[in-house]
């Protein structure tokens, strides 16, 4: 009973996706919107204004350096979270 | 000064570079206090100036890094920002107060403080946040935390309902995530005010992607913030918690992602969208389920703090329903109560935890007569649960007050009903519990007060629950400018 | 318990993965890689070591004060560079007219991406090692250790 | 059918709606919290698949500058994936410290088995 509902459930999650995927911009299209943003600016700009030729290291460490900043900081939680409840803390150390 | 107008990311990077700290500082105690109280008071004292000027000028915003808008990570900060930083600064501080006077239940206090530092500084890093992105990391950054500092207890109990929290958390992040790349798929922006202004134009072509995506992140949100059906990690996981853990997740994180929701569907999505989808009349039903649902559930716990986290499922529906009713009282109401439960939730879950350690006593069924053994720590019990269900003079009544007044400017006087009913219901479970404390049959426990230095913070509450209780003119410019955001 | 294998591959692996860590951080703004990946592999190669020693011998035990002085020296790095672009009065975390930037392409140049990219990197070898042992670790009944 | 001419166009959005559903499925439904894990794991890397789907445009490069390139792909998703990276990083490797806990105190990793221990102490 449970299993014929969860597969009525995620046949209905199915099929809401595949019309979402048939209404999508198409793959590989350099018209799409994504595009059409902010990726100009980044691909034009990066190395004049950041000095670094790989843009992803340009848009990483200096466009969006506040998101980096946020994503060492997941890893210290982890670190932290699991010595903790590992160990109840650093007291072993 | 210089500091000042760097105050939005300042408050975050304080607090981080304090968590950074305490782990260095190993077993020197006082050293780790002092650090995790001074961040606190700093993030605090920056909040308030910063608060004061969102008040004088409007809205700051802050580009990160100095790019402008579209490219670089914009901080901003509106009245509802400057509001939320203000509510999570002072009660988290408060909360901090308690967790180093009061009663030690972790083994390690450093590495707890380090993550309710982080979990702090991501908060304030999410409500402040302008860019889409960026607030999924903070998302995800107080998601890992708040589920660390339930398993730091180490009980069987907190683990589990840890992991089942975690699962349900990763569920809810793997939803917002898919919705943040549907509207980057079909904005090609990050920055909120870009893609209200982009979606104007593409949200036509694309109405099932933008309406899937949305359906997302209500659903990542409405895990995380405990919404009516999907609050079924919640009663488990907040009230296994270490007593400050619990008054934390309860008074703030739950909120945190409503305020971030709700700033997604004003900043992002613009409310011509949000006026268009059925969402209202969703927050509605699941909001009025969780009023019921939450108080009925509430009336048959035994557990002292499991009746206080599914009173915290019903209050999540106030706030909800303050959103889904839509007229300006409503959301002043509704904003209002997240200040004020967040208030007189940490008050009650801080004296719980305070009885529970003097006595021993998890259960309300033998509460009799402790009252008369604890008369200020009961006191300050009755405080909250008065507030709780809206006596008149508590925090509680007044936002209590402003929905109800809400739900009838908006025509719907059903909801008022279901207000007055949901406050019979908080009344029929708090008071027996504050009766039988005071009045009931002499205990056997021998029960003394605790410490002056344990009540102070939880007096600092009392006084906060009584004080936005008379003086409600205090908060209202910021909160009727929050609602004009809304409702223009 | 001793592995000769082990330890024979182990003293030609473990110094080219930390080499080649080095050059994947050091490369970061010019070719694919940076401070997350970089830092994985040097992380990659201290587990190693940790399992050719199999923890055995005391004296190569990397201790947990090693990696937590790595972790917080790396987000120390970061946030320090954020804050020296407030004292030269502009924004959090600027690069641009705060670091010197260098020409484009060549090894020292893009300021704060390469700063940050070793503290990244410093960081997250730090992490990889320190979540590598503590699960190994937690995963025994707790032995008095230490 | 346009349906079928766009859903084969957008094969890879396709997969990684599939692979989010099946790493919801297992999320949900198994018993054994590895699994979960693992569950949780097969969704966030449909995710990134998908991210990097969006960021691709029909002959571009990877968006490292150098001379004689016409057209880039798009960097930004790349970016953003680094970061949805490691936060799965952190999630996973913090599931598996109270997997570890949990199996020290129950004895087991099946869900059900550790909610009947759990009732049994109770009751």
């Amino acid at each position: 009973m449970r299993k014929a509902i969860t597969v009525v459930i995620l046949l209905g999650i199915g099929v809401l996706f595949m019309l979402m995927v048939a209404e999508m911009p198409l793959y590989g299209d350099p018209n799409a919107p994504a595009h059409q943003g902010i990726m100009q600016k980044y691909i034009a700009d990066s190395a004049r204004d950041t000095g670094a030729i790989n843009t992803i290291a340009a848009i990483i460490i200096d466009y969006r350096a506040y998101d980096t900043l946020g994503e060492a900081t997941v890893l210290f939680v982890a670190v932290v979270a699991v010595t903790a409840a590992l160990y109840g803390g650093y007291e072993h150390a | 000064m210089p500091s000042l107008t760097h105050a939005p990311v300042l408050i975050v990077v304080v607090l981080l570079l304090a968590a950074f700290v305490t782990p260095l500082l190993g077993k020197r105690e006082s050293a780790v206090n002092a650090v995790f109280l001074g961040a606190g008071l700093s993030a605090f004292a920056l909040t308030l100036r910063m608060t004061m000027q969102v008040l004088a000028q409007g809205t700051l915003s802050y580009p990160v890094g100095g790019w402008p808008a579209p490219y670089g990570i914009v901080v901003w900060v509106d009245v509802f920002a400057a509001f939320s930083s203000l509510v999570i600064a002072t009660v988290s501080l408060i909360i901090s107060w308690f967790a180093v006077c009061g009663p030690r239940e972790v083994r390690n206090n450093s590495a707890y403080f380090t993550l309710i530092l982080l979990l702090t500084a991501a908060m304030q890093g999410m409500v402040m946040a302008g860019d889409l992105f960026n607030l999924f990391v903070f998302i995800e950054i107080s998601s890992l935390a708040a589920i660390a500092i339930i398993a730091i207890k180490g009980t069987k109990e907190s683990v589990e309902a840890s992991f089942r929290y975690l699962v349900l958390s990763a569920l809810g992040s793997g939803g917002l995530l898919f919705g943040i790349a549907l509207i980057f798929m079909i904005t090609g922006h990050l920055n909120m005010d870009y893609i209200r202004a982009t979606l104007t134009i593409t949200a036509t072509q694309y109405p099932l992607n933008l309406l899937t995506a949305i359906g997302l992140m209500v659903v990542g949100f409405g895990v995380k913030a405990a919404l009516f059906p999907m609050h079924v990690w919640l009663p488990d996981a907040h009230s296994n918690a270490p007593t400050a853990s619990s008054a934390l997740l309860s008074g703030l994180v739950v909120k945190v992602y409503i305020i971030a929701l709700m700033r997604i569907a004003y900043l992002a999505l613009g409310l011509e969208i949000f006026a268009l989808l059925p969402v209202r009349h969703l927050f509605l039903a699941l909001s009025t389920g969780a009023l019921l649902v939450g108080s009925v559930f509430a009336m048959v716990q035994d557990n002292v703090k499991r009746l206080l986290a599914f009173s915290t499922v019903a209050q999540v529906g106030y706030i909800f329903l303050g959103f889904g009713l839509f007229s300006q009282r409503a959301i002043e109401g509704g904003v209002l109560h997240i200040l004020n439960h967040a208030v007189m939730k940490s008050l009650l879950f801080l004296t719980a935890g305070v009885i529970i350690q003097q006595t021993g006593i998890k259960k309300l069924s033998q509460f009799n007569g402790l009252g008369r053994r604890m008369p200020l720590t009961f006191a300050a019990f009755a405080v909250g649960a008065m507030s709780m269900v809206g006596i008149p003079g508590t925090a509680g009544f007044i936002s209590k007050l402003y929905l109800a007044l809400g739900a009838l400017d908006a025509d719907m006087m059903i909801f008022a009903v279901f207000i007055l009913i949901s406050s019979l219901l908080n009344a029929a479970y708090y008071f027996p519990i504050i009766i039988s404390a005071f009045f009931g049959s002499e205990s056997e426990v021998a029960a003394t007060e605790p410490a002056t230095s344990v009540l102070a913070p939880i007096a600092m509450l009392v006084s906060m629950v009584f004080f936005f209780g008379l003086f409600p003119s205090l908060m209202v410019p910021l909160v009727r400018q929050t609602a004009h955001l809304f409702v223009r | 318990m001793h592995d000769m294998i082990l330890e024979m591959l182990g003293r030609v692996l473990i110094p080219a993965t930390q080499l080649f860590g080095a050059y994947i951080l050091f490369h970061g703004h010019l070719s694919p890689g940076g401070g997350f990946s970089g830092g994985t592999i040097i992380g990659a190669s201290f587990i190693f070591y940790s399992l050719v020693y199999r923890f055995t011998a005391k004296k190569h035990r990397l201790k947990h004060e090693t990696s937590l002085l790595f972790e917080v020296g790396g987000a120390l790095i970061y946030v320090g560079a954020g804050l020296v672009g407030i004292l030269a009065g502009r924004h959090f975390l600027t690069n641009q007219g705060v670091f010197p930037i260098g020409e484009p392409g060549r090894l020292w140049s893009s300021g704060m991406i390469l700063l940050v990219t070793l503290g990244i990197g410093a960081k997250v070898a730090g992490t990889v090692f320190k979540l590598f042992q503590e699960l190994l670790e937690g995963g025994a009944e707790p032995d008095g250790h230490h | 059918m346009d349906i079928i001419e766009r859903l084969w166009a957008n094969i890879y959005y396709l997969a990684s709606v599939i692979l989010f559903i099946i790493g919801f499925h297992t999320m949900l439904t198994h018993n054994n919290l590895l699994k979960k894990i693992m569950g949780m794991n097969i969704m966030d890397t449909s995710l990134f698949l998908f991210f990097v789907a969006i960021g691709y445009i029909r002959g571009g490069q990877a968006p490292i500058l150098r001379e004689g390139v016409v057209q880039y792909v798009n960097p930004v998703p790349s970016a953003l994936i680094l970061t949805g990276i490691v936060i799965s990083v952190s999630f996973t490797a913090f599931a598996l410290a109270l997997v570890v806990l949990l199996h020290r105190q129950y004895g087991t990793i099946d869900a059900d088995k550790i909610i009947a221990l759990r009732s049994k102490r109770h009751a």
